[in-house]
């Protein structure tokens, strides 16, 4: 049963983190999720879980890949830009890479 | 037609001196202003009040302060408008046209022309006289072009804009024809 | 080429911009050379700027500043909104806006018979290639 | 409400708003007096001896716990013979059909059915789904017997492997039981009688985003 053809998610892209003139916060990333261009449409992606998923070098549980899960948190400016919390901070070699957000929980 | 969405609103302010043992009776000033609220409604009649006759604030007061709403708020009217405003070298008058559906409307385009062709900032001006004019009496050749019920003009440049401002692109993939037909 | 469609009273226009976009409107007077005075049937009298207007073909016969009961039995006579909607212009809008509107069922469906056709497509173009050799 | 002047200080007076409050009207019906409940006899309780002996130290109680646990709600959406795509997990961009929610813990049991697409009678969280507005005919499906225990996996006592064993590959396969199969097939039965071939053939198939699909705009 694979589900490689079956996609269920949207891909973001990694701005960077939340910050002002001088100072970053880390523990909030944000994220552009693909063809969200307005603040209203962020409502459906809001408490959404995102996957930012990497390659190590190291081999674990048969994987090369890891993942760092996270999850929508709320909108960010008017341009459809959302605020993302993760477990662990997103590396900062993450900014500009891709992550999947999840169509769950879902809440259609 | 939404009648908030102007900056300035009418104002009617009334008010006088306070009753003295010479006087009991002061004369009641009625005036009808422009401003952004209430407040600023009554500061503006003492401003112009103690510039006219001799009472000001400390030894006057206020009997009524109502904002005052256009009676028909679908129909285009000509509006002239007199205006007194400062300018870098001294103090100027003017009389304006203007065609709206309200006079808070025509203040407000008002203020903006005064501030594109002249720069006069909105604390600068005078608002010394209003008055709807009918189509007869109308002095500007850019309102008296528009009293004809059967204008017609067209449209000549379109405007390519999206629906909604989530359209909004930076780049466009086709270069938009503002040709109209 | 001269210009078909004009700003005069009686115009049928579109709102293409803001909360009322997709509705049609009429003008009904004009205010200055940015903006008319619009009205519908079933709102008040509103003015709006010609940059959230597009002029349609059709024009009704109706006075200045007309008033509602003239402007639905115009309409009524006419007909002209429903005429609209047979245009080339209004079944596009209206089929972006059923397109917007299918549920998955139905996308499933639509899918089902494109693939189904395509197939009928090629199946026969195969038998014409074939023939031709 | 009535408007607020200031703090506590209401745009009506005491007069105003007695009538506006309608105690009048309570006034007249019951002449001229307001209706007042008598006061409930106590009953008198037995005088109590004191006891003879205190305990030396507090013996520890047991916090009450006060928590209730409420339903789940289900979604609005959600109702009986909707059918569901799965976002996640082994069956994810299956379409399923709800069935019931499960009292005791709120998940929704679906079923493919099994003879479609695959997927058995199984619960899943809500969260983990999303409702499209069509729907399937379940009145005849008997689901009276489908509880979270029918779901409980049966215990077996795990033998400890000796070193012989361990070596030994696990003869017995893991195999249904035949109640299950049953159930499965009863349940099959009933909801595929109603299904026309175009709702069989959608059910059939797995929901995927395409390249421009967006989510959010998407009507399910």
């Amino acid at each position: 049963m694979g589900g490689e053809k079956i996609r269920l998610y949207v891909t973001g892209s990694i701005l960077g983190y939340q910050r002002g003139k001088r100072n970053q916060n880390n523990n909030v990333s944000l994220i552009k999720i693909d063809g969200v261009a307005s603040q209203e449409e962020v409502e459906f992606y809001l408490g959404k879980r995102i996957a930012y998923i990497y390659k190590a070098k190291t081999q674990k549980k048969n994987s090369f890949y890891r993942v760092i899960w996270g999850k929508v948190h709320r909108s960010h400016g008017n341009c459809g830009v959302v605020r993302a919390k993760f477990r662990k901070n997103l590396p900062s070699i993450s900014m500009g890479g891709k992550v999947r957000v999840m169509l769950y929980p879902s809440r259609v | 037609m939404v009648q908030g969405g102007y900056k300035f609103h009418q104002y009617q302010v009334v008010g006088r001196h306070l009753p003295t043992e010479k006087e009991e009776n002061p004369t009641i000033y009625r005036m009808k202003l422009w401003a952004t609220d209430a407040v600023r409604a009554k500061s503006k009649f003492w401003y112009f009040l103690r510039k006219l006759r001799k009472v000001k604030r400390a030894n006057g007061q206020i009997l009524a302060c109502n904002e005052i709403f256009e009676r028909k708020p679908t129909t285009v009217k000509n509006f002239g408008i007199w205006v007194r405003y400062q300018s870098r070298t001294g103090y100027h008058n003017m009389y304006k046209e203007y065609r709206d559906l309200t006079l808070n409307g025509a203040v407000e385009q008002m203020y903006q022309e005064m501030g594109s062709r002249h720069r006069v900032r909105s604390p600068c001006i005078q608002i010394i006289k209003t008055a709807t004019v009918p189509a007869s009496a109308c002095k500007r050749v850019n309102i008296q072009q528009f009293h004809d019920s059967k204008i017609k003009f067209p449209l000549t440049h379109k405007v390519v804009r999206p629906s909604e401002k989530k359209f909004r692109t930076i780049f466009k993939a086709v270069r938009p024809n503002a040709a109209m037909y | 080429m001269p210009f078909k469609r004009y700003v005069e009273i009686g115009r049928v226009a579109l709102v293409n911009y803001g909360p009322e976009y997709g509705k049609l409107v009429v003008i009904t007077d004009i205010v200055d050379q940015n903006r008319a005075v619009v009205d519908r049937p079933d709102e008040t009298r509103r003015v709006i700027n010609f940059k959230r207007l597009a002029l349609t073909d059709f024009k009704i016969d109706i006075q200045r500043m007309a008033k509602k009961k003239e402007l639905t039995a115009a309409l009524k006579t006419n007909d002209v909104f429903t005429k609209f909607q047979q245009t080339a212009w209004g079944k596009k809008l209206a089929a972006r806006v059923s397109k917007s509107q299918t549920t998955d069922f139905e996308r499933y469906k639509a899918a089902v018979a494109k693939s189904k056709r395509s197939k009928a497509v090629a199946a026969s173009l195969a038998k014409l290639q074939k023939s031709a050799k | 409400m009535v408007k607020e002047v200031a703090r506590g200080v209401t745009a009506q007076g005491r007069s105003k708003s007695y009538h506006r409050r309608g105690l009048w009207a309570i006034k007249k019906k019951n002449g001229g007096k307001f209706p007042t409940h008598p006061k409930q006899q106590k009953a008198e309780e037995p005088a109590k001896k004191a006891p003879r002996f205190y305990p030396a130290e507090d013996a520890p109680k047991a916090l009450r716990r006060r928590a209730i646990r409420k339903p789940t709600k289900l979604r609005a959406s959600i109702t009986p013979g909707t059918v569901l795509i799965l976002l996640a997990g082994r069956f994810k961009g299956k379409r399923v059909v709800f069935l019931k929610q499960l009292e005791e813990n709120g998940l929704l049991l679906v079923t493919g059915p099994f003879k479609v697409n695959g997927v058995p009678l199984r619960r899943v969280n809500q969260a983990y789904v999303i409702a499209t507005s069509t729907k399937v005919d379940v009145s005849n499906v008997d689901v009276s017997k489908f509880d979270d225990k029918y779901f409980k996996p049966t215990e077996k006592k795990q033998k400890k492997k000796g070193e012989q064993e361990f070596f030994e590959e696990p003869t017995e396969a893991k195999e249904l039981p035949a109640e299950y199969k049953e159930n499965q097939k009863a349940v099959d039965a009933a909801l595929t009688a109603k299904l026309t071939p175009e709702l069989t053939g959608y059910l059939s198939t797995r929901f995927s985003l395409r390249s421009g699909d967006r989510p959010h705009l998407l009507k399910f």
